[in-house]
């Protein structure tokens, strides 16, 4: 059942977001998260920056898709792969460099890493490093807002190797019998880990089976088609809002770096990885923009290099920011 | 000040009953609560409380993990979620949420989240077998990020679970369903007497605080739940032997309040703890190591501790009540530390 | 989506299995368990009996259906409603009515009790009381008959409240993908203790979600028809021993007693008691025995009369076998 | 005898190896296990084991509760399976398998059930934040019916896992992230060697004794996993300052063996026990508890817990290692109880 999985060559374009700046606003913001990434393997690497990581190179389209169709005081859960989500979020690439520092300005004051970025204030829940384990926190976060009558929605993202967890299953039967302002995105990868999603499930077809078992809404998107991701979540949204929620939305994409750390990804075929290389959300959304003469490979160029300044900027800063001391060991445990 | 006499179960419904109407971001989330014609959870807390909060008893379905990751996700965004489980048992299926995340969120987010979010846990052999039978205060206490407490009477179920429910942080209680005082189609052979006197009016129990049930001279017995309960027991019988027991309700068992246990200690210089659940690894085993490390120089021999074998909970009522730590046990280790 | 779970009002006759001491058979063991579950309740309101119990009159034919099916060296996982199962599967009333007293002569030496009624030789693994926890441990016995190349079955029985559990995912999509030999019975009686399957689930035709969802082949059935059941089992434990497993069969039927002890069952609307107390499936398969002239009223009376003679003379020895004594506490903790 | 110098990674491969060969009910079960091409688990402790046994080494989704389930079902139907976490941490999602089935299901069966069942779980704090480095033995320390060991070398972690794979009882086994000598991409910084020479041939260790790693007349130290390395660099120091300690790898958590550790209390009067893991409820307490109703008269002081924060463990490298103790707390400690 994987051929649904080859990503769809063209670019679905939206009739209503088609402003400039907000298309050009959509790509920069995957090049800030591919910017990020890429810099920060560098650093880890090198040994200059600590901990361990988890990255979302390939799969930007989703973050940003996603985030972009959302107010701020709409919440998200996130996963030990956070960084794209946090940016796309609305996160500040200080708060995160100076978390992945350890530093006491980051986001989480170097308490929470790489797996746990969040910011409340901006919407974004630290990361859940647990697969599975923001599902049902967000449906509990809807829940909340539902209970409050406000118009807030909450959204998890989580991976296809959710899907086989129990908390997957009981969050999202939650969401559905009380009718919850929820949207659950799964980024299906095609891999868990090192497993690919045939070897854990019978139908690899996420949304199919989801809605046909639960009764809500689930749609399968080319999730490397940033404005195919942001329309869907769009009227996602829309629903919940209107007390219609939750919504599944499967986007289907793929990780072009390791699943941590060093991964050589020995066990993803070269041709899969190439077909999916020639898929990238970025260079894909580019080609489409100066397709349309929104902006010419120049101009791509340069959206790239500013935005690479600012990050090696921000490392700068980051690598200067105070630690925690040893009295923050025991503060932050109890309010 | 009038007062009425209930037990447990009731005074439990009061306390939630008061809170959700004080504070309208209280709300209950449990199984088989809010049905009509349902019996209120397991054990008659919260029944008919729908009547008067139709909104906010949240009936779940039987997934643990799930609705416990629903509490914290709804108490992340400012609710202050009652959540229970029908048997503490059950708790192992939400352990990961409950020690992974709710316990946990508000340090590695550096502080920005407050998880104001209270569990309620029957616990207690009573003849139904392994499973549903567990003391499961070892596996909570010593979690960082969450506060246990353990009530043995109605007054302070009523006051610990209005001050759990105003904390800002997640509160783990513990209660025993031989002391619930539950009535009719519930009510449980060889319950306890757990019955207070319930003033009128709004009053809270501070959490972090153990209470001197009775005081004593001879020897320090530290006990909650049921076993509180048998230790008042066993010190009567001691004073008929002429031994002086002073016994306290340990009550909060994270933190521990040291502070009055170790007050009573450095007086009698002997020491027992009455646990119901296995002696390895029990909360008995930290109370023991920290009574020593607090005043070990006032200890004049071994801490001893009054525990149940090391075997899972048996059926049979004949092996439970041998599992259980009685009143006679109690006594004859009064006895034993008095040899010195 | 309920309305497909009024019970169908015929019995659906099974072409190939219709020797009357067979059809006979079926009935007298659907009656020892009613007889034992109506004799238990006595002793036990009457507080002659310890412990708490769950029953399940109304529920015979599922037990009896499925395990007749079965070999002995088929094995079947159980509930806290263990007790038709376990009279199903071969165990004798005497060593449950031992169990139930609390005599070391007990299926489980006593230390069992009501919820976690086994006999291993017998192949029944002690009832697991944990909602949803018996259906992954299935999945491992099926693992294991497969792997040692034997042709044996797996059957696990839960109730429609075990389908919310995460256990029943995580269970079940184990044994889809690795081919399993076990069946999932799910015994749908309408509720989770107090709770309602609309409650809980949007759609509540288990069958149709679980088959969609896991690919795996999923039958609802008619549960209180006994010979319904046993040609769906008999069917399924075939497709399993050729290794072509697993399978889920879903079986409607309704508890005629309290969920648990004293349970008044208030919750149940006293229409629905009515409409499903016409269909028990003791009264619906004895109808259809004397129709088909195997055996006439007083027939049926005599095969009650002499299981419950039966069941009053296990009652005497039980109530007079010897208790486990304080040394028996801490054996069988290691082997 | 001809040995090799190996790390527990490549030891646990080889016991496995040498396992799955000498008994073919013997298989592995876990996230991650035999794919081709990746990594043999998150520690690379099953690498290519697929190639010598391709239908034993079963991949599964990552559902933890499920396949701790599917693990206790195919050992109840005689199998030996090897079941793993990638991190400890995830032995919550599947603590209700672990603690309600797999731990009791020979007492509720009243006997009739085997479980020869091992479960391996990676702990310790490295730099992965607060839901990657729990140490979990104080969750299973204690549970009755389960066996827990915690292995600090190679040559412990290749006999002892050989040993609890022909146990007829579940075997959980901790080891640590720091020890294993994971190499290439696996590679841990901060690591600590922990290298053995493994003989040729079979051995086993045995799973309910301590083992005495150096001796010392003035204090005992106890610890497990990488507190042990670290108390044996206290004593290197200690001896320095003419601090005679002897060191004790407690290895067997559950049962303890209080006869080993009880043996040196009574030649030195003073223990230190070292843990990684908030102090609070953890598995010092119930060391502590025990020694002293072991040998409590022999005690000169009390016994001194050195453990981690009660906090989770946060990730920033600066609190990381305020967390963790090291070495000049301990020597500190044992410093302290000489006072005496
Ligand atoms: C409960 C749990 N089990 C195992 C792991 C280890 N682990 C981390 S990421 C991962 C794979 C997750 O795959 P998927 O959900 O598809 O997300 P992706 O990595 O593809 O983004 C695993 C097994 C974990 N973090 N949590
Ligand atoms: C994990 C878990 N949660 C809750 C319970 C308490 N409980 C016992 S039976 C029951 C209802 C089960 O419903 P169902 O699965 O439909 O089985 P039925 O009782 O109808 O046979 C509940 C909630 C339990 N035993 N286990
Ligand atoms: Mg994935
Ligand atoms: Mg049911």
């Amino acid at each position: 059942m994987t051929a649904s999985h080859s990503a769809p060559r063209d670019i679905a374009w939206a009739a209503n977001s088609d402003a400039p700046g907000f298309l050009l606003g959509l790509y920069e913001r995957m090049v800030m998260i591919r910017e990020f990434e890429d810099g920060v393997k560098f650093l880890f690497l090198e040994g200059i920056m600590p901990g361990t990581i988890h990255q979302c190179q390939g799969q930007e389209a989703t973050a940003v898709g996603v985030c972009t169709a959302l107010r701020t005081d709409d919440f998200i859960t996130s996963t030990f792969r956070g960084h794209g989500h946090a940016l796309a979020k609305g996160l500040s690439v200080q708060e995160l460099l100076d978390e992945l520092f350890g530093a006491s300005t980051g986001c989480c004051k170097g308490k929470g890493g790489s797996m746990h970025v969040g910011n409340m204030a901006q919407g974004m829940v630290p990361g859940i490093a647990i697969v599975g384990g923001g599902i049902p926190v967000a449906a509990g976060l809807a829940l909340a807002f539902k209970m409050q009558r406000t118009d807030r929605v909450a959204v998890s993202f989580f991976g296809d190797g959710a899907v086989a967890e129990g908390a997957f299953h009981e969050g999202v039967n939650m969401a559905a019998i009380w009718n919850l302002p929820v949207i659950f995105v799964c980024e299906n990868n095609l891999y868990g880990a090192s497993t690919h999603v045939s070897r854990v499930m019978r139908d690899t077809h996420v949304a199919r089976r989801v809605g046909g078992s639960y009764g809500i809404r689930a749609e399968q998107i080319d999730g490397n088609d940033v404005l195919a991701v942001y329309e869907a979540a769009k009227t996602a949204v829309a629903q919940c809002r209107a007390g219609n929620g939750p919504v599944f939305l499967e986007l289907l994409t793929y990780r072009l770096t390791g699943h941590s750390r060093r991964d050589p990804c020995h066990y993803q075929p070269k041709e899969e990885r190439e077909e999916w290389t020639a898929q990238d959300p970025i260079l894909r959304f580019g080609a489409a923009l100066v397709k349309r003469g929104l902006i010419d490979d120049a101009g791509l160029e340069a959206v790239k290099s500013r935005v690479r300044r600012d990050f090696e900027a921000a490392v700068q800063v980051a690598q200067r920011q105070p630690l925690p001391t040893t009295n923050d060991l025991t503060t932050d445990v109890f309010a | 000040m009038t007062t009425r006499n209930l037990g447990i179960a009731e005074s439990l419904r009061e306390a939630i009953a008061e809170e959700m109407t004080r504070d309208e971001r209280v709300f209950c989330i449990g199984e088989d609560i809010a049905v009509p014609g349902g019996w209120g959870g397991a054990f008659t807390v919260t029944l008919g409380l729908e009547k008067k909060f139709p909104d906010r008893m949240i009936n779940t379905p039987i997934a643990e993990l799930g609705f416990f990751g629903v509490a914290c996700g709804a108490a992340m965004a400012g609710m202050r979620p009652i959540a229970d489980v029908q048997y503490g048992d059950f708790l192992l299926l939400a352990a990961d949420q409950i020690i992974n995340n709710i316990a946990k969120m508000r340090y590695m987010s550096g502080g920005q989240i407050s998880m104001p979010l209270v569990m309620r846990a029957p616990v207690g052999a009573t003849g139904r077998g392994s499973q549903h039978a567990q003391n499961l205060e070892r596996y909570f206490t010593g979690v960082p990020g969450l506060k246990v407490v353990a009530v043995s009477n109605a007054y302070d179920a009523k006051g610990m679970l209005k001050a759990a429910v105003r904390d800002d942080n997640p509160v783990m209680i513990f209660e025993h369903k031989l002391l619930y005082g539950s009535k009719g189609a519930r009510f449980e052979p060889g319950a306890v007497d757990a019955t207070s006197d319930i003033p009128d009016g709004d009053y809270t129990v501070p959490l972090g605080k153990a209470a001197v049930r009775r005081e004593g001279s001879d020897v320090t017995i530290l006990g909650w739940l049921l076993m509180l309960h048998y230790s008042l027991q066993a010190a009567e019988r001691l004073a008929a032997e002429g031994i002086s027991a002073e016994v306290i309700d340990v009550r909060s068992l994270s933190p521990l309040d040291l502070e009055t246990i170790g007050a009573s200690v450095r007086r009698t210089g002997r020491v027992v703890i009455v646990e119901e659940g296995p002696k390895t690894g029990g909360v008995s085993a930290e109370i023991a190591a920290s009574v020593m490390e607090e005043c070990g120089e006032y200890l004049r021999c071994p801490v001893r501790r009054v525990a149940s074998a090391d075997v899972p909970v048996p059926f049979t009522p004949v092996l439970e009540n041998a599992y259980r730590p009685d009143v006679p046990r109690i006594v004859e280790a009064a006895r034993e530390v008095m040899q010195f």
